[in-house]
C-alpha cells in the first residue's frame, strides 16, 4: 500500500474540474492542481490578488514582477484572462461567482467544518488570508490534505479541535489515501488508494465512514 | 489648473500626523509604494495604525516602516508573506498590535470607508473566533456578521501611469488593494512609475478616476 | 472549450419564467439591449419584476416590455426620463407596481447581491419617507438606512465587445448600469455590438471580467 | 428691479465653484451652471451615469450616442476626463468625495433641509434619481430655483411642507432675487439684486433673514 504523493493527490483533485469552472487554488499544495489540469478542459483559475485565467510559472526570460500568485510566485496570464482589484476580487469570492475552491487544511469535521488557518501554540503572528472568504462564499469548497499529521493525529474529526475558517463549507476531501464526500449521512468514502480497505481507514479516522456503493480505487499516474 | 503633481517626498507626505491611519497598497511585494512608504520614516511621526494586506517582505517598504518602531498597530489579513522576518520579531516581544481581517473583510471595510456606507454584514468569518464581540445576525437562514468601515487619514498607493488630473492605471496584478485604498483615503497619494499628458490615458481603461487622488509622485 | 457566444434571443434567453426578476440596464436610452429586452416579450413570460433605472423611453426596450403587460413590478429610481409615455398610462391606472429606490441605494443593492453582502446601512434617503418601515441605526451621530441585496434571476445587459469567455468591455456612458447588474444576475446576458478573438481585449482594460458573464449575444 | 433670469442665476452659481473642484449639477437649471465657468479655473463635472470630466453640448458632427449628461442630453468629454460604473459613480457621491452638489429645489428649509423630488399632487410616476444619495453624501449641496413659485407661494421655509430629500444639507442658496446661506444663526443673505432692499426680501421669504454685514449687490452681466 502507497500513499499518494502530493502532486498524485494535485492530479486527483485537478481530475474533477470540469470544463469552463471559475477555480480558485489555495496556497501551499493545492497551487500544484494547476500543473494537471486535463487537457481539452478550459478551466478559469482565479487568484484572490486580482487575476482570473492565471496561467502557470512564466518561462525564463519571460517573467514579469507585476505578475504573481497568491502564494507570491510568479505566474502568467491565459489568452482571455483579466486583472481586477482586490475588491472586485473578494466580490467574487464571496458573491458566490468562484464554482470550486480548492484549500489546504489542518482539520476538516464530519460536518464539513474547515480549521485551517491557526494552530495551538503557534508563536508567529497569525494569518488568515482569505480562507474565510472563500470558506463562506465558493460554490463548493474541497480540501486537499494528508489524511493524517505527522505524528499520527487525526485530521478528519468528529469537531474540529482547533479555531474555525467555516462551519458546514466542504464538501470533499481528497487525501492520501482516500477521496472523501461531506454527506448528510456522514463521511462517504468514494476512492481508496490500491491495498487499503475500509477498516485500515477507518482506524485513522475519526467520524464513522460510510463506503460508497460505487466506491473505486484511486487510478493516479506516476507522476516525477 | 489642476496640478497634483508634486516635487519630492516631503511634499508627498505634508500633513501627515502622529496617531493617523495609513493605507499601505500592495499584495507580497507587488504593487506596494515603498519608497514613499520609506520616506514616512524620515517624517518622525508615530504610533501609526498601518492597514496592509501583509506584514511587508524583508526589510523594506512596509517592513522598514514597523522595523523603524512607527507603528503602533497593524491591521491585516496575512501578516506572513514572503520573509517576514520584521514582524515575526515585533510580535514575538509583543511590540506591535495586530488586528487580523478576512481579506475580503479588510478589503470591503476600506471600499465601504471610501463608498460612504455605515457598515454591512458579511459571512466571512461569521462562524469563527474573528466575529467575537461583534454583531452577527441571521438573515435568510444564514450567518453574518456586522463589519465597519475602515478609513485612512493617509492612502499611500503604487500605481503604473498618472496624469496632472491624478487619474490611474494600473500594471497587471499590481493593481491589488491600491484602487480601494485611494478610495479610503482622506488624503490619497500615489507613487507612479511614469507620468503623462492629460488625455493621454484611455478614459474607457483609466482604473483609478481622478477624483480619488489628492497627490501625484513619482518614482525617484 | 468555453464558448458563452448564443446564436439568437431565444438561446440568451432560455430558462426565464413567470415571476423573475430582471436587471435590464441602461440610462436613458444609452446603454440598453434594446432587442435583448424586446425578446422577452416573445417568450410569454409574465409576472415579471423589472430593475431599470429610468422606465423605459418611448415604446422601445424596456417601454415595450412594461406596455407589452409582461412586469407586475418596476423597481427603478426615475421613472420620468424622456419620453415616459408607457409607464405614465400605466402608472395613471395602477396596472403596475413601482418600487421607487434612491439610484445610488439601487446600484449598492445589486452590487449586494453580488458580493455576498446580507445588507448595508446607507445615508442616502435615510430622513426621508423612503426609509418608512426599514430599519435606521445612528452612526457616528448620523441616520443611515438599512437596505438588502437586491438580486436578479437575469441581468439583461448592453456592452460594445465581448470574446467566448464573456469578457465584456463599454463604450463611454454607455457602460452604466451594465457592470453592477452583471454581477447581480443568477444568469447575466450581454447583448454586444462585437464579438472579438479570445485575448484581443487588453486584460488590464477589461471592464467585466468573464466570471460574471453566461452568455453573450450579438446585436442583430 | 429686475429679477436674474435663469442663465443668470446660473452664472451666479458657477463663479462660486474654485479651481481643482469636482462638481455634481443637477438636471434642469444646474445644468445651464456649466455654460458660466471661470475662464481659467479648470472645473470638474461629475455626471451620475458614470462620467468626470464631462464638457458642454458636442458640436455639430461630432455628436456621440453614447455620451450622455445626467439629463440625458449629447455631452463631451475633457482631456483628463473618465468613464466608470454606476456603482463607482455612486461610491464618489455617497463617499463625500463630491465637493458640491447644485440642484433644483420645490422647497429648503431654514434649517438647510431640502425637498425637490416629490409634489403634492402630482399623478405621474414619482422619481427621486441620484437626490437623496446626492443630499446626504456631497460636501456641499447648494440650491438654484426661483424665489418664489409661480403662484407667489414660499420656498424657501420654515420647514419644508413637501416629503424631504435630506435634512439639514443645503449650504447655500441662489435665486432669482438673492444669495443665501443656510446656517446655525439662521438664513443669512449675502447679496441681493439690484433695487432690492431686507424688507422688500423678508416679505417673500418666511423664514427670517440676517443680512450680512459685508452684503452686497448680485453684479451679474447680461447673458443672451
Amino acid at each position: 500500500m502507497t500513499p499518494l504523493t502530493r502532486k498524485q493527490m494535485a492530479w486527483r483533485a485537478a481530475q474533477d474540474l470540469r470544463d469552463g469552472q471559475y477555480v480558485n487554488l489555495g496556497i501551499g499544495m493545492p497551487t500544484l492542481v494547476s500543473d494537471y489540469l486535463p487537457p481539452g478542459r478550459e478551466i478559469v483559475l482565479h487568484s484572490e490578488n486580482g487575476i482570473l485565467g492565471m496561467g502557470g510559472a512564466p518561462k525564463q526570460g519571460e517573467e514579469d514582477r507585476d505578475l504573481i500568485n497568491a502564494g507570491k510566485g510568479l505566474a502568467t496570464l491565459l489568452p482571455g484572462g483579466s486583472f481586477f482589484h482586490h475588491n472586485d476580487s473578494f466580490l467574487m469570492i464571496r458573491g458566490g461567482h468562484i464554482d470550486v475552491s480548492i484549500m489546504g487544511a489542518y482539520e476538516v469535521s464530519a460536518t464539513g467544518d474547515l480549521a485551517n488557518w491557526a494552530t495551538d501554540g503557534d508563536t508567529r503572528a497569525p494569518g488568515v488570508g482569505g480562507a474565510m472568504d472563500l470558506a463562506a462564499g465558493a460554490k463548493e469548497v474541497r480540501v486537499l490534505m494528508e489524511h493524517n499529521g505527522k505524528d499520527g493525529s487525526q485530521r478528519i474529526r468528529q469537531a474540529c479541535t482547533l479555531p474555525l475558517t467555516g462551519k458546514g463549507c466542504v464538501t470533499r476531501i481528497y487525501t492520501n489515501l482516500a477521496v472523501l464526500d461531506v454527506t448528510r449521512d456522514g463521511i462517504v468514502v468514494r476512492e481508496m488508494i490500491e491495498g487499503l480497505d475500509l477498516d485500515a481507514l477507518q482506524k485513522v479516522t475519526e467520524p464513522k465512514l460510510v463506503l460508497a456503493n460505487d466506491w473505486k480505487r484511486i487510478g493516479a499516474p506516476v507522476l516525477s | 489648473m489642476i496640478n497634483k503633481v508634486v516635487d519630492g517626498f516631503a511634499a508627498a507626505l505634508a500633513g501627515m500626523k502622529d496617531g493617523d491611519t495609513l493605507l499601505c497598497g500592495g499584495f507580497g511585494a507587488v504593487g506596494e509604494a515603498f519608497a514613499l512608504v520609506e520616506a514616512v520614516i524620515e517624517l518622525g511621526v508615530r504610533d501609526l495604525t498601518v492597514v496592509c494586506n501583509n506584514a511587508g517582505s524583508g526589510v523594506v517598504g512596509v517592513a522598514a516602516l514597523i522595523k523603524a518602531g512607527k507603528a503602533r498597530k497593524l491591521i491585516c489579513s496575512y501578516p506572513r508573506s514572503s520573509d517576514p522576518q520584521v514582524i515575526d520579531e515585533l510580535y514575538a516581544r509583543r511590540a506591535i498590535e495586530i488586528e487580523l481581517v478576512p481579506q475580503g473583510t479588510l478589503s470591503e471595510r476600506m471600499r465601504a470607508a471610501g463608498a460612504g456606507i455605515g457598515g454591512f454584514f458579511t459571512r466571512a468569518g461569521a462562524d469563527t473566533k474573528l466575529a467575537d464581540g461583534k454583531e452577527l445576525r441571521e438573515i435568510d437562514g444564514k450567518l453574518y456578521v456586522f463589519e465597519k468601515p475602515l478609513p485612512g487619514d493617509f492612502a499611500l498607493i503604487k500605481a503604473h501611469r498618472a496624469d496632472r488630473w491624478g487619474n490611474l492605471v494600473y500594471r497587471k496584478s499590481a493593481r491589488n488593494f491600491n484602487p480601494v485604498m485611494a478610495m479610503a483615503g482622506k488624503t490619497t497619494v500615489a507613487q507612479v512609475d511614469e507620468i503623462v499628458e492629460l488625455g493621454a490615458l484611455d478614459p474607457d481603461a483609466i482604473v483609478t478616476p481622478s477624483i480619488f487622488v489628492d497627490r501625484v509622485v513619482r518614482t525617484p
